[in-house]
């Protein structure tokens, strides 16, 4: 955090540019995730769960006789949504059931400043490194952030003062703290492959295709997308909003705008979950088998600083296509399986993960120790 | 409040071709086109309902294919199959609990008149304990009537004023407490 | 414990292959993907120019595309119009004792030929259940099922109440229906 | 700039703390304790101790008080009846006694110690490498003394928890 809050010296040499650039990525990913993401995934979550089942799915709102498959539904959600009586129960606690939406959105939103977009570019001599903050402590910061955003849903359930909300709070708080666990060990593996917690370094790392997280820690892999579905509180461990025991989980209570708002924060958290798989597993913005420099002479017709600018989009576009393909394999996931029963999810979780984990840190010791 | 001027609608006029929005217009619309249905399905007529939801009909290419079973969320309430005596206190407090603005859909012959069972047992018609929008007939209707009255329904809520709600609770105060 | 009961093989043991759990999950997804995949193509297809054949889901548009409805369907009962502008109905009530939920009520007149005819002919749309007793009971082939579902949806349960002039329809209208009954229906019963 | 920072998530963490204490509802309490903690997390955020401040965040934020408000939400805790309300009032006066106490103490010490001067922080400190290195140098005892006395921990929950061996 040095680099954001750089001392008493207000206006240091060459704050301005990197002022400007803190401030563009800032509104970036923001729009990136509260502009485009959230409303479009809950299109894609319905038109994809329609063709998956031989349906068509939502297409028939239009304006003008325009229906653009079915995106318009998105906005007549929201318009809904916001008109729809904002309902809190007798006996709720109520600054907490109005604080408990925000809590579960801005989580999902602060993890994503730690995950890079796109590599370090050199432009016009201002070194931009596409990533809001380049933590030393990169996925840790994910993690506690991870853990902050379950407050959202345990306070809602709470705040509620409904029996079946409190169920929901109880069983988010016990789901969270047990696959935190499992993934934080599913991770290591990772960190000692690469030898770092920095996600840039380790979006770095993972210039040569065959050197991506998913072909060096395949074990780790699954055992993360495991645990990441079921930080998402998504189908296959939606125990927490689990609809034919409790009703709607944590958020029964809940109508209109806050409603939204945790149907955001849910979609939020794929977007995020697809980013920290990205860029741990896939080799964030990299391309299979073309680096950067060689991209860069493939642009250099544009000149030096043009031609970086060029690789600089088509990295972030890599990104960013990489993450939809995820978001497509999440969804694909959520509309397969059925949902697991509660001590399924326990055992899963501390029986089968755990261990999993701990042996794939011991095999990789072990083998970084023979290739060595 | 004085006399409502009913449909003297300038988008008519010009042959929809333009549009001139009021606020309740825009709501109208977005309400229309985004039913979160809560099925409070008792009888038969739920297997049919499974039909209409089903990949032939698909409920969700009128956007109104998002069930909520928490009635805080869901603005249409599917009453579906025969509602007895014993199970009328229950609905009406799911009608009480849904947050405004609210339909109820009257789903099939008992449900619009008691059908079949002209008996001491059953409500003869869900009309007599809620206000319902929309009755559509058959034992159990066919997936076609019911987008029949889905659209009927949708027509009745693009051309509603906000002054009309809130609708307040149910009119029928159930003894039982439940 | 003794070996009072026999245990049961359902099929339900799986195999250790099955119980690693992780490649059936890859199966299933897989399964979901093939029928998203061809799904999203045909779609994508129908709706940039091609013709709606093209789309391989089985889905009916309804409002625009009307199913294609069988002879045997039942929908709105009618009472029907003889070329002649009279109703077909002479009054006898076999179609209101017949009615399962009682929902005709009939009063019978006649005419000064001598003809019976329903003097007041009501059927309360919204008890109807579309179960088509009416017609078979019906000696004079005066009531029958029509093929009409718009329109029956009501905003109020009074206008559902049908009288003789909403319910008369010509019979030219109602010719499907009428050889669908003499072939089927008298057949069956070998009149 | 960073002062300015430090004295906000300060007068934060201290009105948390007090607030914590005063609340009555014992989820609320437990909820600005996480506030507490989280500013915490940042005044190490502030100063460079990157892997504390996130550590902060994950074990005492997130896991442990996770826990806590798990066992507060069972417990149901709302109303307190018992001896603490019976005396309630002698005990507020010998509590704001020990506690006026407790700060003259600290005061007047603080009066006279001369405060040791804070060195800079050298490079790379409170990454994860420099923590890793001093914790397995220097205090690679301690380090795993700690280990096997959690081991101990977990081992006597599980046998606790246990219905039968």
């Amino acid at each position: 955090m040095a680099d954001i809050f750089p001392g008493p010296d207000i206006f240091p040499a060459g704050m301005l540019p990197s002022l400007v650039e803190m401030m563009a990525k800032i509104i970036f990913i923001f729009t990136m995730n509260m502009g485009v993401f959230a409303p479009l995934l809950g299109w894609v979550e319905r038109k994809q769960s329609a063709l998956m089942q031989d349906r068509i799915g939502a297409n028939r709102a239009d304006i003008l006789g325009f229906t653009v498959f079915g995106l318009l539904h998105t906005l007549t959600d929201a318009i809904k949504l916001l008109t729809k009586e904002d309902f809190i129960p007798e006996g709720a606690d109520r600054p907490l059931h109005y604080l408990a939406p925000f809590i579960a959105v801005v989580p999902a939103l602060i993890a994503f400043a730690v995950i890079p977009f796109g590599g370090q570019y050199d432009l016009w001599g201002h070194k931009t490194n596409l990533v809001i903050a380049d933590l030393d402590v990169g996925v840790l910061f994910v993690f506690a952030v991870a853990s902050i955003s379950t407050y959202g849903s345990v306070i809602a359930g709470w705040a509620s003062n409904n029996n079946w909300s409190l169920l929901g709070g109880v069983r988010v708080a016990a789901q969270m703290l047990s696959y935190e666990v499992a993934m934080g060990l599913a991770l290591v593996g990772i960190f000692m492959v690469y030898g770092t917690l920095r996600l840039t370094d380790i979006g770095v790392a993972q210039e040569n295709f065959l050197h991506w997280g998913i072909f060096l820690q395949p074990l780790g892999f699954i055992l993360f997308i495991t645990c990441a579905l079921a930080e998402n509180k998504r189908t296959p461990f939606d125990i927490p909003e689990a609809e034919s025991e409790l009703i709607a989980g944590y958020f029964t209570e809940y109508s209109g705008l806050k409603f939204a708002m945790f149907w955001m924060a849910e979609f939020l958290e794929m977007v995020t979950i697809s980013g920290v798989l990205v860029a741990l597993f896939f080799g964030g913005w990299q391309i299979p088998f073309v680096s950067g420099a060689a991209l860069a002479r493939l642009f250099g017709f544009l000149g030096p600083n043009l031609a970086q600018v060029a690789v600089m989009l088509v990295h972030v576009a890599v990104f960013w296509a990489k993450i939809l393909l995820w978001i497509f394999i999440l969804m694909l996931i959520r509309w397969t399986l059925p949902r697991f029963r509660y001590d399924q999810v326990m055992k899963l979780g501390w029986k089968i993960i755990l261990p999993l984990s701990l042996i794939n840190i011991l095999v990789t010791g072990l083998v970084m120790l023979l290739v060595k | 409040m004085g006399v409502e001027v009913e449909d003297r609608n300038p988008e008519a006029a010009l042959g929809d071709s333009v549009i001139l929005s009021t606020v309740d217009a825009v709501i109208g619309w977005g309400r229309k086109y985004s039913f979160f249905l809560y099925p409070f399905i008792t009888a038969c007529c739920g297997m049919e309902f499974m039909s209409v939801a089903g990949p032939r009909y698909d409920l969700d290419r009128f956007g109104a294919a998002l069930p909520r079973f928490s009635p805080r969320q869901a603005d249409i309430l599917f009453v579906v199959g025969t509602i007895s005596h014993k199970q009328a206190p229950i609905l009406v407090k799911v009608y009480n609990q849904m947050a405004e603005p609210k339909w109820v859909f009257a789903y099939g012959a008992c449900v619009c008149s008691g059908g079949m069972y002209n008996n001491y047992s059953t409500v003869q018609g869900i009309d007599t304990i809620l206000p319902v929008d929309i009755y559509v007939p058959g034992c159990p209707p066919r997936p076609e009537i019911v987008f029949d009255g889905l659209l009927k329904l949708q027509e009745l809520v693009a051309k509603e004023r906000s002054s009309k709600w809130p609708r307040g609770a149910a009119p029928y105060v159930p003894k039982a407490k439940i | 414990m003794s070996g009072a009961y026999k245990k049961v093989n359902r099929g339900v043991t799986l195999t250790l292959w099955e119980r690693l759990y992780f490649p059936e999950v890859i199966r299933g997804v897989l399964i979901a993907a093939g029928h998203f995949v061809p799904n999203f193509v045909s779609v994508t297809k129908a709706y940039f120019g091609g013709k709606p054949s093209d789309r391989k889901i089985m889905t009916i548009y309804y409002p625009e595309e009307k199913p294609v409805l069988p002879e045997a369907y039942r929908g709105k009962p009618v009472l029907v119009r003889a070329r002649d502008g009279r109703g077909k109905c002479v009054a006898c009530g076999l179609c209101e004792v017949a009615c399962p939920p009682k929902c005709i009520s009939i009063v019978g007149g006649q005419r000064e030929d001598g003809t019976r005819y329903p003097v007041t002919y009501v059927l309360n749309g919204a008890v109807c259940i579309f179960c088509g007793f009416c017609e078979e009971a019906c000696p004079e082939e005066a009531i029958v099922m029509s093929d009409r579902y718009e329109g029956l949806c009501e905003y109020d349960r009074k206008p559902m109440v049908y009288d003789k002039e909403a319910l008369l329809v010509p019979e030219e209208k109602l010719t499907r229906r009428l050889d669908y009954i003499r072939r089927r229906m008298y057949g069956k019963w070998n009149y | 700039m960073e002062l300015l920072m430090f004295y906000g998530f300060g007068l934060l963490a201290l009105f948390a703390g007090v607030a914590m204490i005063l609340s009555r509802q014992p989820v609320t309490s437990a909820l600005l304790m996480i506030l507490n903690m989280f500013c915490l997390s940042a005044l190490y955020a502030l100063l460079d101790a990157h892997l504390i401040a996130v550590l902060q965040l994950l074990v005492y934020a997130g896991a442990i008080m996770v826990l806590v408000l798990f066992v507060i939400m069972l417990l149901n805790l709302r109303e307190k009846k018992g001896i603490i309300t019976k005396h309630q009032a002698s005990l507020q006066v010998v509590g704001v006694a020990a506690f006026g106490f407790f700060v003259m103490t600290v005061v007047s010490r603080l009066n006279t110690a001369a405060l040791p001067k804070s060195k800079a922080a050298s490079a790379g400190f409170g990454t994860v490498e420099a923590v890793g290195r001093i914790l397995f140098t220097d205090y690679v005892l301690p380090f795993e003394i700690a280990s096997v006395l959690l081991l101990a921990a977990i081992v006597g929950a599980v046998m606790l928890a246990k219905s039968k061996v």
